[in-house]
């Protein structure tokens, strides 16, 4: 048991003070416990990382400590001093900045508005703006992390990466409010970050740390081993225990994280009952083209997986999606099983049984409000209804036995299901394309962004187990990692073109290096 | 990157081209269709094409361009305001009591006006509050306000028109600078200081703002209620102010001055490239927007359709003037409200 | 608001079918139909009620003022209702009031449009209330050949449009262009107008009808079309005809602006300030439609039915459906009219058709 | 978990398949009965001010005059709940009592359906141009709006067309089981009919998942294009239903008569606690939403209200009843 749970914080010593402290902060949620005695002690000047599965009340906390939750029990200290915290702007003034995971910047704004939104200080005076000062704050902001963007840009026209340091540079803003060394909170920075910056981001990381204090939270655990000082492991609504990063390696987090040994292989490659293949591809693609990709050549057999990588506007989603018939195509032909594919719609991709995970879950994959039971059955009519008619006992009994079968956490099946955790709503996603059985193929856009391990793994076991029931299946993996593991072939696509093919088989898998050659 | 499993498929950044900070196709529409309609009455109608026709045009445009700036501020937000008709009768009415008129002994002159357009504002406070306090819809707080200043007004007309002998509002809409009445200055004025609200305020900077991505704005910080009070608060004067200019028009307080002008200004701002989903739009396009209903609505007559066939005539090229705009720009999956 | 299960839908579902069938009737159970025997009712139970488009104009409100002179008169009080100029919403009243206690119910009603007048008709007649209705009534319509609705006044609209078009005709010197102001296109009034301007130009042959616009009554929307044509015809533009007061005073304000003084500009109503006008040499002519009389003439016609003083069969075919006296008003004689009473005598039972000028042909 | 994901599951016995249980807590029913709340508390109010008011023929005529209103919100609610709104609906209605009162000559007993069947049509052409074309339906119908009135001008030659056989529209003026009137009777069982049709077919997700996110719905094959083409025609076909309603109460057709019901028809909607934005709501809300805005526009001045503060109390009194009615849960952020 490597696990030294932290000794109980003694109030009486005032030295050392610690730059932020939690003490048995508890939060219920009607039917969950999502905070259940949390403790939690940041130094000062230390960059102290945060571990846990979806669920595991990461969120909640750190919601907790920029005020946007307020607990039901337990004290938050910040230098010694008992604080309560009310809202963002009571945290900002105590120093609590935090960078969310959903982006939240305005994007009709320019970047400098966004950086300085909510203080402008100098920059606003009597209610008008004064563009040249905004300006200047917001290239001190952006100089701070050493970035070139334009601060007069606007900013959805910036790339994601550019939007994700501007956010950095915001939150750095609660510098000018305090005194005192802030404490910055950064909620999976890097799920949506290139190589190269995460890089940078890194080295901003460290630099912060020159005056601050941060919590990081990532679900890349070698991520967070890398720049963290110190990993406090959440578990239920509870701090299960610290390790310091110069000891641990990912696989020890990983079991502390879920309770017991994982999985030595990630990935799930079981490699079996493949060998039957036949030779007719299942899907076969010939010279598409469209807006952004250009003769597209792909065939994928049946029980197959075959990843796409590539580069930022390699075009290889809107390939993904206009095999779904989600995007015009100019010219080329699919045919899926020998039978010409109907690209002019979704509804027709659907009949044919296609199924398609889009990446972005929340705006495209499911319906926020309605239920679990009607976004599982959205799609595939013949699931629920008999004739034109809905049957609710047949969908309700069809709906939990999925809900049972993708071990799926969820009250009800009358839940909303944007009331759910991330991975148990793309459990329900997919299940939206399985619960018919006549899935063919299944085109999975990131379907793991933003998932944490455990569910990512639950994730990489149904595609396993989906693949080797026959479907095939095009996946554009979050990380090179994922497309290696989970892909039985590679394409690689950049500038709209499929350049390159790595075979990935079982037992010889490429490098990333290999493929990353490939790209450029 | 000490670890390789950080490493993402996103490997190399392409050339990003610069960001945009000139005018975009969907900018260019309004105007472009403003400019073709107007070649096209002047082919037409040899009376369109006249000087004087023009200044009639921008004279016109005066009060309908005055009731767009309010609501351009609110369709910004991605709310809608239908108070125009009721705010403004109330403006109207009470401007026509406060000056020199038939009706009392008030000669307020210009303290008058600015007493009515404080009334206004009221009421357009009152909608904003009802938005934020209650949590109602902005589409039944400004209908409701909209029948509440028509109550107001209604009750201040008491039976009888109330007819305006104030030389200085009167002289509005009769005294011409550069061949334009004063009203059409007032206009451009009112169209200028909205420019320059949105522009280099805060107010209006974050009334765009709560369009694009109103809960962010919660997350830094910001407090969106005073904002959205302020914005209908700001409509509603503008909306006041055109009462006004209506009864500088007729030398007349009606309670039926805003009649019409909730749709109408709404119709301006969307043909202008203003989105009622909020975000997008402003200003100038609004005033784009309302050149071209006015151009239209001048025209036809011009032009000589029957009186019967020209709300039609409009209504379809309004159609056809926002389908033109959108049709390049259709993508598959676009959401369409 | 939602069915909350699926049985819950079905027994729903079922219920009405079931009520469907259970039949239908032509009644609504416990109304009592039928006239109230006429003359039964004692001064003190008479209900009055008026009816107008709405208070914000000043003819309609002096209109429901004459109808609580009145009131007044007979020691009663008027309900004023108003509609708004929605036709829906005055059907929903009218039936609303005839929902309730009829009994001794007069009505005095201004129909929003013609064909609004036919259900208000039968509903007074099914529920055995005295309506007179003014100005709207279809032409094959027959008083007559009901009992409740006791009286149809309205002005000629033929003769008034004729009359100031013959003034305007006069203005501009027998020659010359005009431009026409309708009212709102689908009411009689507005027609009746025109036709009547037709006529006047069939007389005038030299005066030239150059374009014919639409202002719907409404005195800002005939500023902006008056603006317009003016620029469209400049100085051909002799005489502006204008359906009522309203529309001219509009087009007045736009002449103003424009700088014009040239052009003459007549109207319908005299409403004060169209009076004003004339009496300031800017406007030509209007015609008269006596609106406080109008307001209290219809109650003291039904007022006299319901207690007894008058009798429907007493009443002439010819004062069922009349055209009430009306004046040109020009510089002239403006004097007369510039304040407008209401004279009690003319309230007098055996007074109220004094100011027929003739049935409706 | 060795069963393949894909074999179809074979259904167990109900009992073990529900993991939890979990339905509408006591709050969120309290919710959904709102409107009718708000319908007995206006109704009280003006027994109040008039107890002459709740007798029985009053409310029957008060329940005889929603119907065309609430037939007319009740098909526009539909686009609502599609995430559009229908601005021309009015102006349809009052086009199509001008055709009705056209054809009834010729037609004879066929007219009703037949303009009924043009009206939904008509509506079906504007659902066209919102889909294909990708306008907005707010300038769709705003166009429709005053394009449909042009047409109505101008086929009727700008008036009143009167109906000389009453027989056709008798049907409406009857009253079923003596008091409640055949017209909101018929309006019931449209509102009723829709729903179950909702209820009881996929057309409720896809109409709910098109109204909450389109994108989404789109991605998962949901027919969007197809239900909100669906939704226009049924908006339009209530459209000319109410026509007909309105023709029976005023043996005529007109070209404006029922431009004035466009307002209140919304105004019905939202104080029914539909969400505008779409998604969250239902007919029935709307119905109710209908009788509470007649009670408004007509019991107000029968009980005595003056002119100019029956305005100000009818812009107060549904501004309040929207904060009664709509459930803030089920709609984030208020525009």
């Amino acid at each position: 048991m490597t696990t030294h749970l932290q000794s109980q914080p003694d109030a009486q010593a005032s030295a050392p003070v610690h730059a932020l402290e939690v003490r048995g902060l508890v939060k219920h949620y009607p039917g969950v416990k999502a905070l259940d005695g949390v403790d939690l002690v940041v130094h000062q000047n230390e960059v102290l990382g945060l571990a846990g599965e979806n669920g595991a009340g990461k969120s909640t906390l750190l919601k907790a400590l920029v005020g946007l939750v307020r607990p039901d029990a337990g004290e938050i200290w910040v230098r010694g001093e008992k604080v309560r915290l009310r809202s963002v702007v009571e945290a900002a003034d105590h120093g609590i900045g935090m960078v969310f995971q959903e982006q939240s910047l305005v994007p009709n704004l320019t970047a400098a508005e966004n950086i300085v939104l909510g203080s402008e200080g100098a920059g606003v005076r009597r209610g008008l703006y004064r563009w040249d000062t905004m300006r200047k704050l917001a290239q001190e902001q952006l100089d701070k992390i050493g970035s070139q963007i334009d601060p007069l840009a606007r900013t959805d026209t910036l790339t994601f990466a550019e939007r994700q340091m501007v956010e950095i540079a915001k939150v750095l803003r609660i510098e000018e409010r305090t005194s005192h060394p802030p404490v910055i909170i950064l909620d999976e920075p890097t799920s949506v970050l290139e190589s190269a910056e995460i890089e940078t981001l890194f080295t901003q990381v460290r630099r912060l740390r020159e005056f601050a204090s941060v919590i990081f939270v990532s679900h890349r655990l070698d991520e967070v081993l890398d720049v963290c000082d110190r990993v406090l492991v959440l578990r239920g609504g509870q701090s299960v225990g610290e390790v310091s990063t110069a000891s641990a390696a990912p696989a020890e987090l990983h079991r502390m994280m879920i309770g017991s040994t994982g999985s030595e292989d990630h990935y799930h490659d079981t490699a079996a009952e493949r060998s039957d293949q036949p030779l007719q591809p299942r899907l076969v693609v010939k010279g598409l083209s469209g807006a952004t990709f250009r003769d597209v050549d792909l065939d994928v057999h049946a029980g197959e997986i075959v990843g796409i990588v590539g580069v930022h506007g390699s075009g290889r989603e809107d390939v993904c999606r206009a095999l779904f018939g989600a995007e015009p195509i100019e010219a080329g032909e699919v045919t899926l099983d020998g039978d010409k594919l109907d690209l002019s719609g979704t509804r027709a991709a659907c009949a044919a049984g296609v199924g398609y995970v889009p990446a972005e879950r929340k705006i495209e994959g499911m319906v926020g409000p309605m239920s679990v039971a009607d976004n599982m059955t959205l799609t595939k009519q013949k699931s629920r209804c008999s004739g034109p008619l809905v049957m609710p006992q047949k969908q309700a009994t069809l709906v939990d036995k999925w809900i049972e079968r993708l071990s799926i956490r969820t009250p009800h099946r009358g839940t909303a299901i944007q009331r759910l955790s991330g991975g148990n709503q793309q459990k329900v996603v997919l299940a939206r394309w399985l619960v018919a059985g006549d899935i063919r193929l299944l085109l999975l856009d990131h379907p793991t962004r933003g998932l944490d391990i455990g569910a990512r793994s639950e994730v990489y076991r149904l595609m396993r187990e989906l693949a080797n029931s026959g479907v095939a299946t095009v996946l554009l993996a979050d990380s090179l990692e994922e497309a290696i593991g989970m892909s039985d072939r590679i394409i690689v696509m950049s500038d709209g073109r499929a350049t390159a093919e790595v075979g990935c088989p079982s037992g010889a898998k490429p490098t990333p290096l290999d493929l990353v050659k490939e790209m450029v | 990157m000490t670890s390789p499993a950080g490493a993402d498929t996103e490997v190399v950044l392409p050339p990003r081209p610069q960001p945009r900070r000139g005018v975009s196709l969907r900018d260019a529409g309004p105007p472009i269709a403003l400019a073709v309609i107007f070649l096209l009455f002047a082919l037409i109608s040899p009376g369109f094409r006249t000087i004087g026709n023009v200044q009639n045009i921008m004279d016109a445009a005066a009060v309908l361009a005055v009731v767009t700036c309010g609501i351009t501020f609110v369709l910004m937000m991605g709310s809608i305001d239908l108070s125009a008709p009721g705010v403004m009768g109330a403006a109207a009415i009470a401007v026509s009591l406060l000056v020199a008129n038939n009706r009392n002994g008030n000669d307020w002159g210009l303290l008058g006006v600015l007493v009515a357009v404080l009334l206004a504002a009221a009421l357009g406070c009152l909608s904003g509050l009802a938005l934020v306090l209650l949590k109602v819809p902005s589409f039944m707080t400004t209908l409701g306000v909209s029948a509440v200043g028509l109550g107001v007004a209604t009750l201040l007309f008491g039976g009888v028109q109330p007819n305006i002998s104030d030389e200085m509002l009167r002289g509005w809409a009769i005294e011409r600078f550069l061949g334009l009445a004063y009203l059409t200055w007032i206009a451009f004025g009112c169209v200028l200081i909205g420019w320059l609200i949105q522009c280099y305020s805060r107010l209006g900077r974050y009334a765009f703002a709560i369009g694009g991505a109103e809960e962010v704005l919660a997350l830094s910080g910001v407090k969106v209620a005073p904002y959205k009070v302020a914005v209908f608060t700001l409509a509603g004067a503008f909306y006041g102010l055109a009462g006004v200019m209506v009864t500088s028009q007729l030398s007349a307080g009606l309670v039926q001055a805003g009649k019409g002008y909730d749709f109408a200004a709404i119709t301006a701002a969307v043909v202008g490239g203003t989105l009622l989903t909020g975000g997008r739009g402003g200003i100038l396009h609004s005033a784009v927007g309302v050149l071209l209903v006015t151009v239209l609505t001048n025209g036809l007559v011009q032009v000589g359709v029957s009186p019967y066939w020209q709300g039609g005539v409009q209504g379809l090229i309004v159609v056809a003037a926002v389908a033109a705009a959108v049709i390049p720009q259709r993508r598959r999956n676009q959401v369409t409200k | 608001m939602k069915f909350t299960s699926r049985p819950t839908a079905i027994v729903l579902g079922l219920t009405l079918a079931a009520a469907a069938l259970a039949g239908c009737s032509e009644e609504a159970g416990g109304s009592s139909s039928g006239g109230s025997e006429a003359g039964a009712c004692a001064p003190e139970d008479v209900t009055l009620v008026g009816q107008v488009r709405n208070e914000s104009n000043p003819y309609e409100a002096a209109w429901l003022d004459g109808g609580d002179a009145f009131a007044e008169q007979v020691g009663l009080t008027q309900d004023r209702l108003t509609y708004d100029g929605d036709s829906t919403r005055q059907q929903e009243q009218i039936s609303q009031l005839l929902a309730g206690d009829t009994e001794c119910l007069v009505m005095n009603i201004l129909p929003n449009g013609d064909s609004d007048t036919p259900p208000i008709v039968e509903g007074a007649e099914e529920a055995g209330a005295y309506l007179v209705t003014q100005w709207n009534k279809p032409a094959d319509l027959n008083v007559a050949d009901y009992d409740q609705w006791l009286s149809h006044i309205t002005y000629n609209g033929v003769e008034s449009g004729k009359q100031i078009g013959d003034a305007l005709a006069e203005a501009i010197g027998g020659s010359g262009g005009i431009v026409a102001l309708q009212g709102i296109l689908d009411t009689g009034a507005a027609k009746d107008r025109f036709a009547g301007l037709e006529e006047s130009l069939a007389a005038n042959p030299d005066v030239e009808l150059l374009d014919d616009q639409t202002a719907n009554f409404s005195r800002d929307e005939a500023l902006a079309v008056t603006k317009t044509l003016l620029t469209k015809h400049g100085d051909d533009l002799k005489g502006i005809w204008a359906a009522n007061d309203d529309m001219a005073l509009g087009a007045l304000a736009a002449l103003e602006q424009a700088g014009r003084t040239d052009v003459a500009v007549v109207g319908i109503d005299a409403v004060p300030d169209a009076l004003t006008a004339i009496e300031d040499g800017t406007m030509t002519a209007t015609v008269s439609s006596d609106g406080p009389w109008q307001g209290g003439i219809g109650l003291a016609i039904g007022f006299c039915v319901a207690t007894g003083e008058l009798a429907v069969e007493d009443i002439a075919d010819e004062d069922r459906a009349w055209f009430a006296e009306q004046f040109l008003i020009t510089g002239d004689n403006v004097g007369d009219f510039t304040s407008p009473e209401v004279d009690a005598a003319d309230f007098e039972c055996d007074n109220v058709f004094s100011r027929s000028q003739g049935a409706i042909s | 978990m060795s069963t393949p994901v894909l074999a179809t599951p074979d259904v167990g016995p109900t009992g073990d398949t529900a993991p939890v249980k979990g339905g509408p807590t006591l709050g969120q029913r309290l919710t959904s009965f709102m409107p009718v709340i708000a319908l007995v508390v206006l109704l009280a109010a003006l027994t109040i001010a008039d107890p002459d008011f709740l007798t029985q023929r009053s409310l029957t005529a008060a329940v005889r005059t929603s119907a065309p209103l609430a037939v007319l919100a009740a098909g526009a609610t539909l686009v609502v709940l599609c995430g559009g709104i229908d601005l021309s609906i009015a102006a349809l209605c009052s086009l199509t009592t001008v055709l009705f009162a056209m054809w009834l000559p010729d037609l004879g007993g066929l007219t009703t359906l037949a303009a009924i069947g043009v009206a939904a049509a008509i509506g079906a052409v504007q659902g066209l141009a919102h889909v294909v074309l990708r306008i907005p339906s707010f300038i769709v119908t705003l166009g429709g709006m005053s394009i449909f009135s042009a047409v109505a001008l101008v086929i009727s030659d700008a008036g009143p067309i009167r109906i000389v056989d009453r027989d056709a529209t008798k049907w409406l003026t009857l009253y079923v089981g003596g008091v409640v009137p055949m017209s909101f009777f018929v309006a019931v069982l449209v509102v009723a009919a829709i729903s179950l049709v909702l209820k009881l077919t996929p057309l409720e997700s896809f109409v709910r998942a098109t109204g909450y996110s389109e994108s989404a719905a789109r991605l998962a094959g949901t027919p969007v294009d197809l239900v909100k083409v669906a939704a226009f025609t049924v908006s339009g076909a209530c459209a000319g239903l109410a026509a007909i309603m309105l023709v029976s109460r005023n043996f005529s057709g007109s070209p404006t008569m029922a431009d004035n019901l466009l307002l209140p028809a919304v105004a019905a909607i939202v104080v029914g606690g539909t969400a505008i934005t779409g998604g969250h709501g239902s007919l029935w809300r709307s119905l109710v939403g209908a009788l509470v805005i007649t009670l408004l526009r007509v019991g107000l001045p029968i009980v005595g209200v003056p002119s100019a503060y029956e305005q100000i109390l009818y812009g107060a009194i549904i501004v309040a009843a929207v904060a009664l009615t709509l459930d803030r849960s089920k709609v984030l952020i208020i525009k």
